[in-house]
This record gives C-alpha cells, sequence and structure tokens, in this order.
C-alpha cells in the first residue's frame, strides 16, 4: 500500500523534471530559463530526500544540503548579473 | 524505477548540454551548462556516490558558474 | 550612547552564537567533544564578522514579548500559506488561464531591515503576490489578479495579514 | 499506520511539484511563471520533508533544517531575480495585449 503511493508519487516528481526542462528548452527570455533552474533545483532536492528514505541512508541528506546551499548561489549571482554585471 | 529514473536524468543531462551549445546567449548557456552538472550530482546520489555528488554539486553548480559569469563579464568589457 | 551601542552588539552576539551552535549540531548530529568544540569556535567567528558587518541584526532582540509575536505569526504565514497554494492550483488547472497581473505598490509601517525582509519573504509565499523591488518603505509588488490600483486598499489586501504581528516582533 | 500517513504526505507534495512543473509551463510570462514556480515547490518540498519525517522520526532534526532552508533561501532567489526581470524590461502579459508586441526585442535573452 505506502510503497504504491510512493511509486505514483515518483511518477508525479518524473513528470514535473520533464515539464520543468521543457520550459527550459523552450524558453524565450533568460528570466525563464533560470526560473526554471530554480524549479529544478527544489524539486531535485526532494528527490534526493526521498531516495535517502528509499535506499535508507541517513547520509544522503547532506548531499541535498550541499545542494540547497549552492545552487541558491548560482541563482542569486545570475540574477544580480543580469541586474547589473556582478 | 530506479533505472528510470536514471535514464530520464541522463536524458536531461544530454539535453542541457545540448542546449549549452546550441544557445545563442552566452549567459543562458553559462546557466544550461551549471544545470547538467546539477543533473549529474542527483545521477551520483542514485547510483550510490554521495561524497562525488556532494563534490560534483559544490563545484559544479556553485562556483564554475560563478567563474563562467565573471568571465563573461570581463570578455564582454573587453570587447566594447 | 556608545555603552548602550557595545552592550546591545555583545547581546546579539551570544544570541547568534546560540543560534549557530544549535543549527550546528542539528546538521552534523553527533556529541563527540572534538565535533563540539570545532562547532562552537566555528560559530563564534561567524557570529562576531555578523554582528560586526551587519549591524540590522542587532535590532532583533529576544524577549518573551517578541517571541510570542513572533509564533502567531508563524500560524498566520503557514495558513495563508497553504491558501496561496490551493489558489494557484486553481489557475493552473483552469482550462482556460484567468488572470489579470499587473504592478502595484505599497506602503509598509515596518521600521528595520530585518522586520521588512521578512515582510518581503512572506509576501513571495502568499495568494497572487510576488515582491519585485523593495526601496525604503515602499514595497512594488507584482500580482497576479489585481482588485484595485488604488495603494490604500492594495496595502491593507496584500501587506495586512502579517503587519501587526510582525511590528510586535521585530519593531 | 504512519507509514500510510508518510507516504500520503509525499504523494500530496509531489503532487505539488506537478502543479508547480505544469505551472512553470502553461503561465503566460515569465513573472507569473516564477510565481508559480516558488510556491508551490516550496510548499511540496515541505511536504515531501514531513512524509519522510514519518518514516524516519530520528532524522528528524536535519529534515526540518532542510525545510527552514528551503523557506528561507526560496523567496529570496525569486525576489532576485524578479527584480532582475524587472531592471531588464523582460515584456509583462497583462490586460493590455499589445504590451508583449510593443516590448523591445533586446530584452528577449537577456543581453
Amino acid at each position: 500500500m505506502a510503497d504504491t503511493i510512493l511509486l505514483l508519487a515518483g511518477v508525479l516528481i518524473f513528470l514535473a523534471i520533464v515539464f520543468a526542462v521543457t520550459r527550459l528548452i523552450l524558453g524565450r527570455t533568460i528570466v525563464d530559463r533560470v526560473a526554471a533552474v530554480d524549479l529544478l533545483t527544489v524539486i531535485s532536492i526532494s528527490m534526493i530526500a526521498l531516495y535517502a528514505h528509499i535506499a535508507d541512508r541517513f547520509i544522503y541528506l547532506d548531499v541535498a544540503l550541499v545542494y540547497g546551499v549552492l545552487s541558491f548561489l548560482a541563482v542569486v549571482a545570475t540574477a544580480r548579473y543580469l541586474e547589473r554585471g556582478l | 524505477m530506479l533505472e528510470m529514473l536514471v535514464v530520464l536524468l541522463c536524458g536531461s543531462i544530454i539535453a542541457s548540454a545540448a542546449l549549452a551549445v546550441r544557445l545563442d546567449s552566452v549567459l543562458a548557456a553559462a546557466v544550461s551548462g551549471g544545470l547538467a552538472t546539477l543533473f549529474a550530482a542527483v545521477c551520483y546520489v542514485l547510483l550510490g556516490a554521495p561524497d562525488v555528488a556532494m563534490t560534483e554539486a559544490s563545484i559544479g553548480s556553485g562556483l564554475s558558474t560563478l567563474i563562467l559569469l565573471y568571465a563573461i563579464r570581463r570578455t564582454t568589457e573587453a570587447k566594447e | 550612547m556608545a555603552p548602550n551601542t557595545r552592550a546591545r552588539r555583545s547581546a546579539s552576539f551570544v544570541g547568534l552564537w546560540l543560534l549557530l551552535t544549535l543549527i550546528w549540531f542539528a546538521a552534523s548530529s553527533s556529541l563527540a567533544i572534538e565535533s563540539i568544540i570545532t562547532g562552537a569556535a566555528i560559530a563564534a567567528v561567524l557570529a562576531h564578522l555578523f554582528v560586526r558587518r551587519f549591524p540590522a541584526w542587532t535590532d532583533v532582540r529576544l524577549s518573551p514579548e517578541r517571541l510570542i509575536p513572533f509564533f502567531r505569526y508563524t500560524g498566520v504565514f503557514l495558513v495563508e500559506m497553504v491558501r496561496a497554494n490551493l489558489n494557484m492550483l486553481r489557475y493552473v488547472y483552469a482550462p482556460r488561464i484567468d488572470i489579470n497581473p499587473g504592478i502595484v505598490e505599497v506602503r509598509t509601517r515596518l521600521k528595520t531591515p530585518v522586520g521588512r525582509l521578512a515582510l518581503a519573504s512572506s509576501i513571495a509565499l502568499t495568494p497572487g503576490s510576488l515582491v519585485v523591488g523593495l526601496e525604503g518603505d515602499t514595497l512594488t509588488v507584482h500580482w497576479l489578479d489585481v482588485k484595485t490600483t488604488d495603494a490604500e486598499e492594495a496595502t491593507r489586501l496584500i501587506v495586512g495579514p502579517f503587519e501587526t504581528e510582525l511590528e510586535k516582533a521585530f519593531g | 499506520m504512519s507509514e500510510v500517513a508518510g507516504s500520503i504526505l509525499v504523494l500530496i507534495g509531489a503532487f505539488f511539484h506537478f502543479s508547480a512543473g505544469l505551472g512553470m509551463l502553461r503561465m503566460p510570462d515569465a513573472f507569473t511563471r516564477m510565481q508559480a514556480g516558488t510556491k508551490a515547490s516550496t510548499l511540496g518540498n515541505a511536504l515531501i520533508l514531513i512524509g519522510i519525517a514519518f518514516y524516519h522520526p530520528g532524522w528528524s532534526l536535519k529534515l526540518l533544517i532542510l525545510i527552514y532552508f528551503v523557506f528561507m533561501t526560496n523567496p529570496v532567489s525569486s525576489h532576485a531575480l524578479a527584480r532582475a526581470a524587472r531592471a531588464i524590461r523582460i515584456p509583462m502579459a497583462g490586460p493590455p495585449p499589445q504590451a508583449l508586441a510593443s516590448a523591445p526585442a533586446a530584452a528577449r535573452d537577456g543581453a
């Protein structure tokens, strides 16, 4: 029962990644692309946490933490660059 | 399910890398190049290498995007 | 004046140090003596640098009469956030997206930078609004469904839910 | 029992992620896409992490830090991005339908 629900959740996350990558490819403006990257980061954080539960390993949560810190830096740096050149 | 996710992530890596090559705007290319390494980091976690994933996430997405932005700014200043 | 600022600065240094050490414990989740010493040392250096470089932090004071409004603010914030998401679902799943976006300017009564930061961050997560700019006491807000262009009315609708609690918590 | 509750929370969170992706795809301009992405993904992430905490109560401290972190960083990055979008005059879909057509071509794709 619980495993089936988790599988369904995995499929939904899968589709969310497909949508965000489609927006990244279609683009139109640079801001759309960076926003898609931001969304993909948050989705990846929860995907890593979900996989940490499936594999039952605590250490994987550290990866999610590092991921959150550094990709946030990249998005803010890109936004500042767009605004006035770093 | 795991194999499916790994295949999806590898496809996304290829898509964003191809996008980085094909885009006209240099800045958008830098962003999507950073995204390719972000996906690679998730791939490493799924394949059971958290230490490699941590390094890849910190250097690939954080540091190399910053250095690329710096380089873009320097080269556009030189051109003008 | 000077001894007063120094006392306030050291008080906020101690508060920040304790907070950072707590986060270190939660992140490292070990009680080995080396880990505790390393964490406390790093937290002390970071807190010292932060209090020195960003004087805005010293406006935040910890006391029970400020903590209770903060928790009430957290409750209001969570309720508003769930409402915002249900609202967003309605827009996203409608067969034809029916929005009326626009930019409005609102004013806030909050004085301290930390309070304004909290207000801007909560507006980003509440129904259909996103802060685009923040200068002085004027917030520029992108609104998904513009109901009014009047500044007073817009202020009441967007800022209203948070401002009273935040004013008590951060001043 | 707690496993079923946790997995249902994870499912609801994944549904919010799904709608964030759909909103990112369907919304008409950059600002509205950003709004859909930020709000739905923040709540979805929090719900998924809380659902995992139901399975592993021993992990809840670190999961709490992760939730706190996403709550702190996500609004800030979307704010920075929206400010940049306004500064370089990204076209905005709105009541006047000619707004998109009359936008300067230089605003497309940044520099």
